[in-house]
């Protein structure tokens, strides 16, 4: 790989004032033809292309990002990651993501600073404590670490929640993955990204796919605002924009693009250590590195593009927040945004082919999608390349929504992402 | 404090209140009207704290909220106490305790400068380059990060403090108590406009009300004597409301704004107590004028971090506002006409003026030309290359420009100087404009972004508009607004105005050095600690787009959001990549303008307000009973009536023996209730439930289950028919809101033709439920003269009645399998029929009974409960509730649903009893069931659902869902537990009287 | 005999806002949507239910606030002597001939909401202080429309407001919700 | 936060109403006439327009009455309201 990063490189690369350093990656002109093309320079896509290159030997190939890589839910999301899912299916799936995630800063050479600080989902009621048990024994047999916690152990793993039971939904419980974590979002796109161009996969920015052509049932290329590209395969991971894109070739899909905010705090000196998710109160906080609270608040119920929410929901949040840890009530919003996510009526993702041959989806991970990075990228990666989806995203096929067999993490035990 | 750093003619600061503060411990003095920043310069103290990365001195840079450098912790109670406050923001009260942040021991001597000397190493985004070895190492690197990192400290204790909202609907909104925000303000109220005129200082007049300048005059006065005379003119308008110390947080879409008013911040300590501090004021405007004037850029070059270097413009408001000297030896380094007004005005109140060092080419504009009549030195076409000292600056270093100013020429001058003022122009205010979807276009003849398009009724006047000289400022102002409020005030009409005009612009991104790039260090972002550097670095390792710069390198992340260095970052950019600025676009400005308290955003709706609590009429019995309560959505539902020191084990089990060998009672008021009318009633039933119900005869009841259109089980509820076309449904309590508007949508969108009313009764009726073998008799001593004989009164009816003359609808229905009644009375009767059965029932021992009890009696009878027993993915046929399908009806929700490949396989999940092989062990609710425990990876069948010890049959009993369960009775099962493994045959759903005897006990 | 229990059953005084239940009332909810509806209500009660949204009419007895466009409440003005209260509240010749000129004559329904909402009355310059603490609604017109009606939130919780006077207001909330509205309601008013 | 002009009590926050999603989905009179395939369509698959989109909302916290929208989705630019029932007018 050009220049590995290492301390020894920065300390080399002091004495030339760090005026040698390499482009981490290209910004070529579009080629007349790929292998495949990848649609969307997210977390998602870049990693897809990444795992092309790398695992199924495909190097003529392009992710096309209409801004600048990175810029959507990528940059934008709370970066919780875990993989303490009720399902057979959720819970194979986020798992392979955990893994790739424990091996991912050296895979890549690029510190994606994934910190296993754990991840804990508070209880507030009989119901949630069913649900949360339901989803721990489930884990503990499908291998993945997750204990029950008592009240009192709750709080000795956080000691700044508010654990009386004096307030209106006293913590009753909670569950514990410690393996899972958080993760720097921008240098996880920047990594994938660094890592692909280094195989040669060519990330064209600035690009906005106008239209797909067809030819009968297979894709023949994208129209975009660099021209036309030829392609036999297309991989749309589009987010929020999918049905845009689906929209180009008259397919229809279950999603609904919403709001979703975020907010951090000013930077304060370490407070919270852990990250602590509570469904029935809705808040999740973490502390970043830099120290600013990373606070994500919910989607708002109707449809918008504009990455911009309604107030009531950040009011709605920082109220649970202050409900479970009254100390931060002083404590000062900084910066707070918007990003729009796919929500599939199942809350689970969609990783398929489609009836259009050489064209498939990667779609709906709603408000839970960076903890799957990699693995997603690996099985949409391993979708495209041999035209059937491996066994780990089998489940997460478009018919489900025809059979009914639905991948409900929704319904069961809903869960906070 | 050192006097000599005061000048007395002073009208803004009362001289005569002396103030005593603590900084860092130390007590020292200030003035009524002081910024804890004013009067630490008039304590000559400049160190404030210490830089993010490099833990370099700081000193205070600013006055006002774009402040990166001056962050103090206030106060030191754990409650109390607050992070990340601009010192020169905050208004100086008695009492008032800060310190410096980010330094250990002390900002004097701080170990973590020790960074300043590794910077070379340390270039923007190092830590994604390393840290990587060994493998599983970053948790250890990432602990010594975290403590390094972070400004001030959190509160550790909750708020003393209390916060409020208020909605405000206005017609105009003007945002700014400049100049131009007050003569707008002005004419908006004189033309009978409701006007709010909001300003975040405590004082109106914004800059101009210092500006006693011979340069600029209105009709013959000062402008700030003519703008004083404006301001006193505002107290006669009574359309015009004006908040000071309120400052804009947030300009959302459809003219909704936050702003934040703050109440206590500045009262002296002994005053804040008991007061809300601050208060969100939620504003619906008709239009919104924004005014919120221009910030002074800084200039770029070596080492321009020393605490010292104030921006040119707050030098002045120091002296001519707060009668404060920055300095005594001060210089002054610029690319425009303002610091000669600051010039002008230190020298008149005495302070020595080294030089104006000017990157232009001599100029003559007004204002110039005064600066050198009273001899101000002046070095034209000049740049400072390195500025020295290191806890305060103490001279600067001079050397002249080459002519298209990319190099330094001839030999550097050295000055001597305690103070060095800067100014590299002025950036509009248009964080708000954009905040609300405002689209920006970019000025190349001052290098500024300046408003363009909006959707919403907006203007924005003076300075943040891009009008910067008192003649633009009051006409352009007035003329936008006029035309905008659509009115014609000529109040302002020719009005003579002398304003000083600026002949000649230069503008230099990036001001060249006698030394190479590299071993410079001019900083952008002062408190990120982000230099010109750092975005070269961005853009060579192939970071082009602005946000990427931005998030490489953290410019503009710090908590001033980048108001100093944004613009900076920008045009080095588009210098470095060769394109233009309007082309390369800015960066999104979000909200909130400045960092916002979690309180304020709350207000009250904490603690006991944090979510509302529901109680039935029934409660306050309930309570003086002793009974424990369990959350039901927002229900307060008693859960068990613990005795003595009973545990809630030893209660429910009680309970539930009482109920079934003599006689409960239970307040099922919570239960939803909906009044059903209309001479299509019974079909609208038909197409909302799974089965029939046009032949339910009057005085009867039925018991419905109702789906969603996914075929999965949505609600259930008994529903009684009234009348030929009345009805009463009952709903699940959490289910009741959802199920209401779930019905009228349906009503409303799809069968519009229906000739149905739905009214919701859920509180006007108290429910008081009797259940037991017992049950009858209390009923009848209660309402004697009602026939309970069962042949007319039966299982699944409903009688009107009278308990003392009140009208009271009784059911017999039972969700426990017990001979049970439930006397439906109007809420106000609630009690007082509740208290009359008690006392009825007490001969028979009546013990009340909870929630918890409840479900256990449900359990033994296979009663399901909608939300624990399903969730979403159940539907009837998997509850083994398939008799409740109607095979006749052509449709109702849900029905085809119910048809698809998957929800018709045979081996769904499906209900099913457990009984554990020990009938002692008392399965956990959630855990998993599985056929082999060694076969991996371990297929789950389905998990336990409800699980209780029955005392009724004296052993464990539990409800789950297992996978093809219908064809496993009598099958053996496992269910794996952390540390053994349980177990379980499968059995059937009812436990207890299958044959319904004891309905008719 | 059975006692009759309000949830909230106090008068309250603060800095000119007085509050104060007032109860009990009959409160029936109508619902129709024909003119024949209308015109049958009105023979019955002598007043026409308002049409025209955000109003209400009445008489020196009862009023008829408009809720939706085939919606109304029908609530009775003074407080029922308790004495009579229950001759009143059950025999309720009222409600019993709405029903049946009504409901069963099939021209809409007739329902007896007498428990379900609690009114509490509102009086002084400084109530629309108080309501707009926790309300979005725009009171700048509403303030000065007497007979002037709304549903919307207050401190979250459903109600709805009618107009009776300058500075004089009935609030309708639903009865489970009502002591947590009144405890919020008195914090504020406190705090005026 | 929106303005919504319900067609029944007028301007209203945001907060007053819940949003129904996308409108003029007519329920299939004869579903069990239909394929799975045609019932998923009317079940799961939405339009989920960026642009100007008919969605339904309902003034929940008012008079309860559902109505229609017109809402542009990539600007939040609230075009008109009508009433159920009422013919959407042609973009």
């Amino acid at each position: 790989m050009k220049n590995k990063y290492s301390i020894f490189s920065l300390i080399k690369n002091a004495f030339s004032y760090h005026e040698n350093w390499q482009r981490a990656w290209r910004d070529p002109e579009p080629k007349k033809e790929y292998d495949a093309i990848i649609i969307g320079g997210g977390g998602h896509g870049l990693a897809t292309a990444f795992y092309l290159a790398k695992k199924h030997n495909m190097k003529n190939i392009a992710v096309v990002e209409k801004g600048w890589i990175g810029g959507g839910n990528t940059g934008r999301n709370t970066t919780i990651i875990r993989s303490n899912y009720l399902w057979d299916a959720s819970a194979g799936l986020y798992d392979h993501a955990l893994k790739i995630w424990e091996g991912l800063s050296q895979e890549l050479n690029y510190n994606v600073m994934f910190s296993q600080r754990g991840v804990m989902n508070l209880a507030h009621n009989l119901q949630d404590i069913r649900d949360l048990k339901r989803r721990t024994h489930a884990n503990r047999l499908n291998g993945i670490d997750a204990v029950w916690l008592n009240t009192e152990e709750v709080k000795k793993f956080c000691p700044i929640i508010n654990t009386s039971p004096n307030i209106r939904y006293p913590v009753l419980g909670g569950t514990l993955q410690r393996r899972a974590g958080t993760a720097r979002h921008d240098a996880v796109a920047w990594g994938y990204a660094r890592g692909a161009d280094a195989m040669g996969v060519d990330i064209i920015q600035n690009c906005e796919v106008k239209g797909i052509k067809r030819n009968g049932d297979s894709v023949e290329g994208i129209e975009t605002t660099k021209g036309f590209i030829k392609t036999k395969k297309i991989g749309v991971v589009a987010a929020g924009h999918s049905s845009v894109i689906a929209k180009m070739v008259d397919v229809k899909l279950p999603l609904e693009s919403k709001p979703l905010q975020a907010l951090v705090s000013e930077p304060v000196k370490p407070i919270i250590d852990t990250v602590v998710m509570s469904n029935a109160v809705h808040a999740y906080v973490s502390q970043s590195d830099k120290g600013e609270l990373v606070i994500g608040a919910g989607t708002d119920a109707y449809i918008s593009y504009t990455q911009r929410g309604s107030h009531d929901v950040v009011e709605g949040t920082l109220k649970a927040i202050l409900e479970l840890y009254p100390i931060f009530s002083r404590m000062k919003m900084l910066r707070q945004w918007g990003g729009i996510v796919d929500i599939c009526p199942d809350a689970s993702p969609i990783i398929s082919k489609t009836h259009i041959k050489g064209l498939y989806f990667n779609c709906g991970w709603g408000t839970g999608g960076f903890k799957a990075t990699p693995g997603s990228g690996d099985l949409f990666a391993h979708t495209i390349a041999n035209d059937e989806p491996h066994k780990l995203n089998a489940d997460f096929n478009i018919n489900r929504f025809v059979s009914g067999d639905l991948v409900d993490e929704h319904g069961a035990a809903a869960v906070a992402h | 404090m050192s006097e000599k750093l005061r000048i007395t003619n002073n009208k803004f600061i009362d001289q005569t209140s002396r103030i005593s503060f603590k900084f860092d411990g130390k007590k020292l003095y200030g003035f009524k009207g002081d910024t804890l920043a004013s009067a630490l310069l008039a304590n000559n103290i400049h160190l404030v704290g210490r830089s993010f990365k490099y833990h370099r001195p700081r000193g205070i840079m600013t006055c006002g909220s774009e402040e990166p450098n001056a962050i103090v912790q206030v106060g030191n109670d754990p409650s109390m106490t607050e992070p990340n406050t601009r010192a020169t923001e905050i208004e100086l009260y008695e009492g008032l305790e800060a310190s410096s942040q980010n330094c250990w021991p002390s900002v004097n001597f701080d170990i973590g400068a020790v960074n300043n000397f590794f910077s070379p190493i340390l270039p923007a985004a190092f830590y994604y380059k390393t840290f990587m070895w060994p493998g599983n190492f970053w948790k250890v690197y990432e602990y010594f990060i975290r403590k390094s990192a972070g400004l001030g400290k959190s509160p550790t204790k909750p708020d003393g403090d209390i916060y409020d909202h208020k909605y405000l609907h206005c017609d105009v909104l003007v945002i700014g108590g400049g100049i131009s925000g007050i003569m707008a303000a002005k004419t908006a109220a004189k033309n009978n406009l409701d006007t709010v005129l909001i300003e975040d200082k405590n004082t109106l007049g914004g800059t101009t009300l210092f500006q006693q300048n011979e340069c600029f005059k209105i009709n013959n006065s000062y402008s700030n004597e003519w703008l004083m005379k404006e301001i006193q003119s505002l107290s006669s308008l009574k359309n015009l409301k004006i908040k000071t110390r309120t400052s804009l947080a947030a300009y959302h879409s459809y003219n909704y704004l936050l702003a934040r008013e703050n109440l206590t911040d500045h009262l002296d300590i002994d005053q804040k107590k008991g007061k809300i501090r601050q208060r969100l004021w939620k504003i619906r405007a008709k239009k919104v004028i924004i005014a919120t004037g221009a910030m002074e850029r800084p200039l770029i070059f070596n080492n321009n971090d020393r605490p010292g270097i104030i921006l040119s413009s707050s030098i002045k408001k120091y002296i001519d506002f707060y009668g404060v000297k920055c300095g005594q030896k001060i210089s002054l380094f610029t690319n425009n006409d303002s610091a000669y007004e600051t010039a002008i005005s230190l020298s008149k109140s005495g302070v020595n003026v080294n030089s104006v060092v000017d990157i232009r080419d001599k100029t003559n504009s007004l204002i110039v030309k005064q600066a050198e009549k009273l001899g101000i030195k002046i070095h034209w076409k000049s740049t400072v290359v390195n500025t020295n000292g290191y806890k305060k600056i103490n001279s600067i270093e001079i050397i002249k420009l080459s002519d298209d100013g990319t190099s330094v020429i001839g030999k550097k001058i050295n000055e001597k100087c305690d103070c060095l003022g800067i100014s590299g122009g002025w950036t509009p205010r248009v964080h708000l404009f954009t905040q609300s979807g405002g689209k920006l276009k970019f000025r190349d003849k001052d290098n500024i972004f300046i408003p363009d398009k909006s959707d919403l009724d907006q203007l924005s006047i003076g300075s943040c508009n891009g009008d910067f000289e008192l003649d633009d400022v009051i006409n352009n102002s007035v003329n936008s607004t006029n035309k905008f409020l659509n009115v014609n005030n000529n109040d302002y009409e020719n009005l003579k105005i002398i304003s000083s005009k600026e002949i000649n612009k230069k503008n230099i991104w990036l001001l060249p050095s006698d030394k190479p790039l590299g071993k410079t260090k001019p900083f952008l972002d002062f408190q990120n600690d982000s230099t010109a550097k750092d975005i070269k670095l961005a853009l060579r390792e192939g970071f082009k787009s602005i946000e990427h710069v931005k998030r490489y390198t953290t410019t503009g992340m710090a908590t001033d959001q980048g108001k100093l260095s944004n613009m900076h970052a920008l045009g080095i950019i588009a210098e470095t990549a060769g394109v233009k600025m309007g082309e390369l676009g800015t960066t999104t400005f979000r909200p909130p303008y400045t960092p916002l308290t979690f309180g304020a955003i709350v207000g009250r709706n904490v603690g006991e307000f944090f979510d509302i609590k529901r109680r039935t009429p029934i409660h306050e019995w309930h309570v003086e009973n002793k009974a424990k309560f369990e959350n039901v959505g927002q229900w307060k539902r008693a859960w068990y009536y613990p005795k003595g020191n009973e545990n809630m084990h030893e209660a429910v089990q009680r309970e539930s023996k009482a109920a079934r060998d003599s006689v409960g009672i239970l307040d099922a008021s919570t239960l939803g209730k909906i009044d059903i009318q209309g001479t299509d009633a019974s079909e609208f039933l038909n197409r909302v439930y799974t089965n029939a119900w046009s032949k339910l005869e009057i005085g009867k009841c039925r018991y419905g289950l109702m789906l969603n259109e996914d075929g999965m089980v949505y609600d259930d509820g008994v529903t009684t028919r009234l009348g030929e076309n009345h009805y009463i449904m009952t709903t699940t309590t959490g289910g009741a809101a959802n199920v209401l508007s779930k019905l009228e949508d349906y009503l409303q969108t799809e069968w519009p033709e229906l000739d149905v009313y739905l009214t919701s009764v859920t509180d006007h009726y108290a429910t008081v439920s009797v259940c037991g073998p017992n049950s009858k008799k209390i009923v009848s001593k209660v309402i004697p003269n009602l026939d309970l004989s069962d042949d007319k009164f039966k299982h699944m009816s409903f009688k009107n009645a009278l308990i003392n003359n009140i009208k009271c609808r009784v059911m017999r229905i039972s969700f426990t399998g017990e001979l049970s009644y439930e006397i439906n009375v109007q809420s106000s009767y609630g009690k007082s029929v509740w208290e009359k059965c008690f006392e009825a029932g007490k001969e028979f021992g009546i013990t009340p009974y909870g929630t918890e009890t409840m479900h256990l009696l449900r359990a033994e009878k296979g009663f399901i409960i909608t939300g624990q027993d399903t969730d979403g993915t159940m539907t009837p046929v998997d509850l083994q509730m398939d008799w409740i399908i109607s095979k006749k009806k052509y449709d109702f929700i849900g029905k085809r649903s119910l048809y698809r490949s998957d929800t018709i396989r045979e081996d769904r999940k499906q209900l099913v009893g457990l009984l554990t092989d020990d009938p002692k062990e008392v399965l956990e609710e959630g855990a998993q069931i599985v056929a082999d425990i060694n076969k991996k990876p371990v297929e789950m069948l389905g998990h336990v659902t409800s699980s209780y010890f029955s005392p009724n049959l004296n052993k464990s009993i539990a409800l789950a869902v297992v996978k093809n369960g219908k064809k496993l009775k009598g099958k053996k099962m496992l269910v794996p537990m952390k540390n053994k493994n349980i177990n379980v045959t499968i059995t059937d759903t009812i436990f207890l009287d299958k044959e319904n005897r004891r309905l008719n006990a | 005999m059975l006692n009759y229990n309000l949830p909230i059953n106090v008068t309250k005084d603060y800095s000119e806002i007085n509050f104060s239940t007032v109860d009990p009332v009959l409160k029936i909810n109508l619902r129709g949507k024909n003119r024949e509806f209308i015109t049958k209500i009105g023979k019955i009660l002598s007043i026409i239910p308002p049409t025209d949204p955000n109003i209400s009419s009445g008489n020196e007895n009862l009023n008829i606030l408009w809720l939706s466009p085939d919606e109304w409440l029908l609530y009775s003005n003074d407080k029922i002597d308790p004495v009579n209260l229950h001759a009143y509240l059950n025999n309720d010749v009222l409600e019993e001939k709405l029903y049946n000129e009504i409901s069963l004559a099939k021209l809409g329904s007739i329902t007896n909401v007498s428990d379900h909402w609690v009114m509490i009355n509102l009086k002084g310059k400084n109530i629309f202080e108080l309501l707009t603490a926790g309300c979005p609604f725009n009171f700048n017109k509403f303030k000065n429309t007497k007979g002037a009606v709304t549903q919307t939130l207050l401190n979250h919780i459903d109600v709805i407001i009618h107009n009776k006077d300058i500075n004089d207001l009935n609030i309708f909330v639903r009865r489970s919700f009502s002591e947590h509205l009144f405890l919020w309601m008195n914090d504020t008013a406190a705090r005026i | 936060m929106f303005l919504i002009n319900c067609p029944y009590c007028g301007e209203r926050d945001q907060s007053e109403f819940s949003a129904g999603g996308e409108a003029h989905i007519v329920r299939p009179k004869q579903p069990t006439e239909l394929s799975d395939d045609q019932w998923a369509e009317f079940l799961f698959m939405r339009k989920n327009i960026k642009g100007v989109q008919f969605e339904r909302w309902n003034h929940i916290h008012g008079c309860r009455k559902w109505f229609n929208m017109v809402r542009d989705t990539s600007n939040d630019k609230i075009h008109t309201v009508y009433k159920m029932g009422e013919k959407p007018p042609i973009k």
